[in-house]
């Protein structure tokens, strides 16, 4: 009874977690596209309303800089927000490439080092949700160990064998004292929702000064002959 | 004609936005009539009200979005404490309700943030002779 | 055990559904931002590029005027994009307010009429998730009045007594044979994970020929002094 109980309470704190996230980022975007874009387009149109017949050549140059530099915060902010949603390497090239991307991308950025290892083997497609699910997953322990770990270096490795695909994570950051039991933090209930989507196992290592260590391995599935 | 002279009393305005590009845009606009004069920009209701305090105006421009302090929380100080400042909120969303809720709260004007310049310029002289500017988008909310 | 396992299968495709509606979204508005802002916005930036120093008064007026023209599909598209994620509404004046306008909406749209009514006393606000939450709900059950029902008249009713909130919910359309148990579509999976959530009761009555009618309640939490 209790320990059925509690699974219960837990399935319930999954799904709350994965609902509110949905909320939160809902409204981030809505507030992106109407703050950022939205006012960002009406200035546009401001600035090239003041073009007329009589303009001065210098007005006309002055104008268009002014409406190409405003054009080109907006294509930057819109690429941004796309590819937060959905990197489009993920779709065409699959999870070890998007990942590889990610760590990149998180490598040129600043302080971290990210170190990326891929194994498996060259041309290996995931399903759909599995290059999905294992995409937010790492996209969540980047972004805590940004936020939380205060660590120097994270190595990412990738590999599979015939059954299965794995993600190796590791930072050597502070870590942190994990208890059992309900979390505050939505990030590792939605991690631990989407392994156990794809059936998977979730592996989590971690104590105050030992850094944090994830594994998470998914069956590989039929073959991807379901185009 | 003896007209009143525009030039030697400008009217005095600011404009609240957390944009500053539109900002800008909008105040290249006012800025470009003889009789308008922007006194100053705002990025939120605090600093509107840090700088109303040194600089005063007959009319602001508010944003109804902004982080921070927003135009509904800036609009209703205004009224409680500088009644005699018109008011022309700005948004991107025209809803009937939002547009009854500015009125009800004091209002003298609402403008789409994509209205054509010209009828900005129109509405900052209306509400400064007759007190009021709602376009016809307003009339159905009423 | 049975009992147990068919409720943990239940709760588990509850889970899915949250996080296959999830990505779904983040896919459609990823497309939407790509597709109608993103290359409208390069399109803008090509036209701009077009203006010179030497170019004819006419050349300025004909550039501006197309671009200015791009610009405004691009504002009603941030709109609708922003509405659909986040009615302004909701926040700013709740959930009746905000429901009434989407039946509104949808009443002078076309072919289906939607009769509103709200018996709640004025003023009244729920919580925030209270508000999201039955927001989506009704989502999806006019959504699926439009998309299923083929019916003429839906009726849309609002009301509170000192413990509860209460949405009625009827149309006049063909109705289904709903069978217990796991559900094809995402949409009444989620409606049921948002009532669940929010500690409500749901009850369902539809079968072929009799219409679709939900009543969907929320307890009424601690009064709103939480500001
Ligand atoms: N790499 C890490 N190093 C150190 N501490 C971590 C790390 N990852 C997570 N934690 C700790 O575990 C907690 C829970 O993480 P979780 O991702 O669930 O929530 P969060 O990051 O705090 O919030 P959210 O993910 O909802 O934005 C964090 O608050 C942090 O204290
Ligand atoms: N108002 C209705 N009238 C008639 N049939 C309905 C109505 N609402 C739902 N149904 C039936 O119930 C099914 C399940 O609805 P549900 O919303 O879960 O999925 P869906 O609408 O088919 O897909 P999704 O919501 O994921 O887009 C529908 O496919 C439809 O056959
Ligand atoms: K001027
Ligand atoms: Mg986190
Ligand atoms: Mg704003
Ligand atoms: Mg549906």
């Amino acid at each position: 009874r209790g320990r059925d109980e509690e699974r219960r309470a837990y399935q319930r704190s999954l799904l709350a977690a994965a609902v509110e996230v949905q909320e939160a980022e809902r409204q981030r975007i809505a507030r992106d596209l109407h703050d950022d874009i939205g006012s960002l387009l009406t200035a546009t149109r401001l600035y090239l309303r003041q073009l007329k017949p009589a303009s001065t050549t210098e007005q006309v140059v002055g104008i268009r800089d002014q409406s190409l530099s405003i054009l080109d915060e907006m294509i930057q902010n819109a690429r941004r927000i796309t590819h937060d949603l959905l990197p489009p390497t993920l779709e065409k090239f699959g999870f070890q490439a998007a990942a590889e991307d990610l760590c990149e991308r998180i490598d040129g950025g600043g302080e971290l080092a990210v170190i990326f290892q891929d194994t498996s083997p060259e041309g290996l497609r995931l399903s759909g949700e599995a290059e999905i699910g294992l995409y937010r997953v790492l996209q969540e322990l980047l972004t805590n160990t940004l936020k939380h770990a205060g660590a120097r270096t994270v190595r990412v490795s990738l590999g599979a064998d015939s059954r299965s695909f794995t993600l190796h994570y590791a930072d050597d950051g502070k870590g942190v004292d994990l208890q059992p039991g309900p979390r505050s933090g939505l990030g590792l209930r939605n991690v631990e929702s989407r392994v156990s989507l794809l059936a998977g196992t979730l592996v989590t290592e971690t104590s105050p000064g030992e850094g944090m260590r994830v594994e998470v391995s998914v069956p590989l599935g039929k073959p991807p002959s379901e185009e | 004609m003896p007209h009143l002279p525009p030039a030697s009393s400008p009217i005095r305005i600011a404009i609240v936005d957390d944009q500053k590009l539109f900002r800008g845009g909008l105040k290249m606009i006012l800025d470009g009539t003889e009789d308008i004069e922007v006194v100053f920009e705002a990025g939120h209701g605090e600093q509107f009200f840090e700088r109303l305090a040194f600089e005063p105006v007959q009319l602001v421009i508010l944003d109804v979005e902004m982080p921070g302090m927003d135009g509904i929380a800036t609009l209703e100080q205004l009224q409680r404490e500088r009644p005699e400042i018109h008011v022309i909120m700005l948004t991107m969303h025209d809803s009937d309700r939002l547009i009854s809720h500015l009125m009800g709260l004091g209002a003298s004007g609402f403008l789409l943030k994509d209205e054509d310049p010209e009828v900005v310029i129109e509405a900052v002289r209306r509400v400064v002779q007759e007190g009021l500017f709602f376009r016809d988008y307003v009339s159905k909310a009423l």
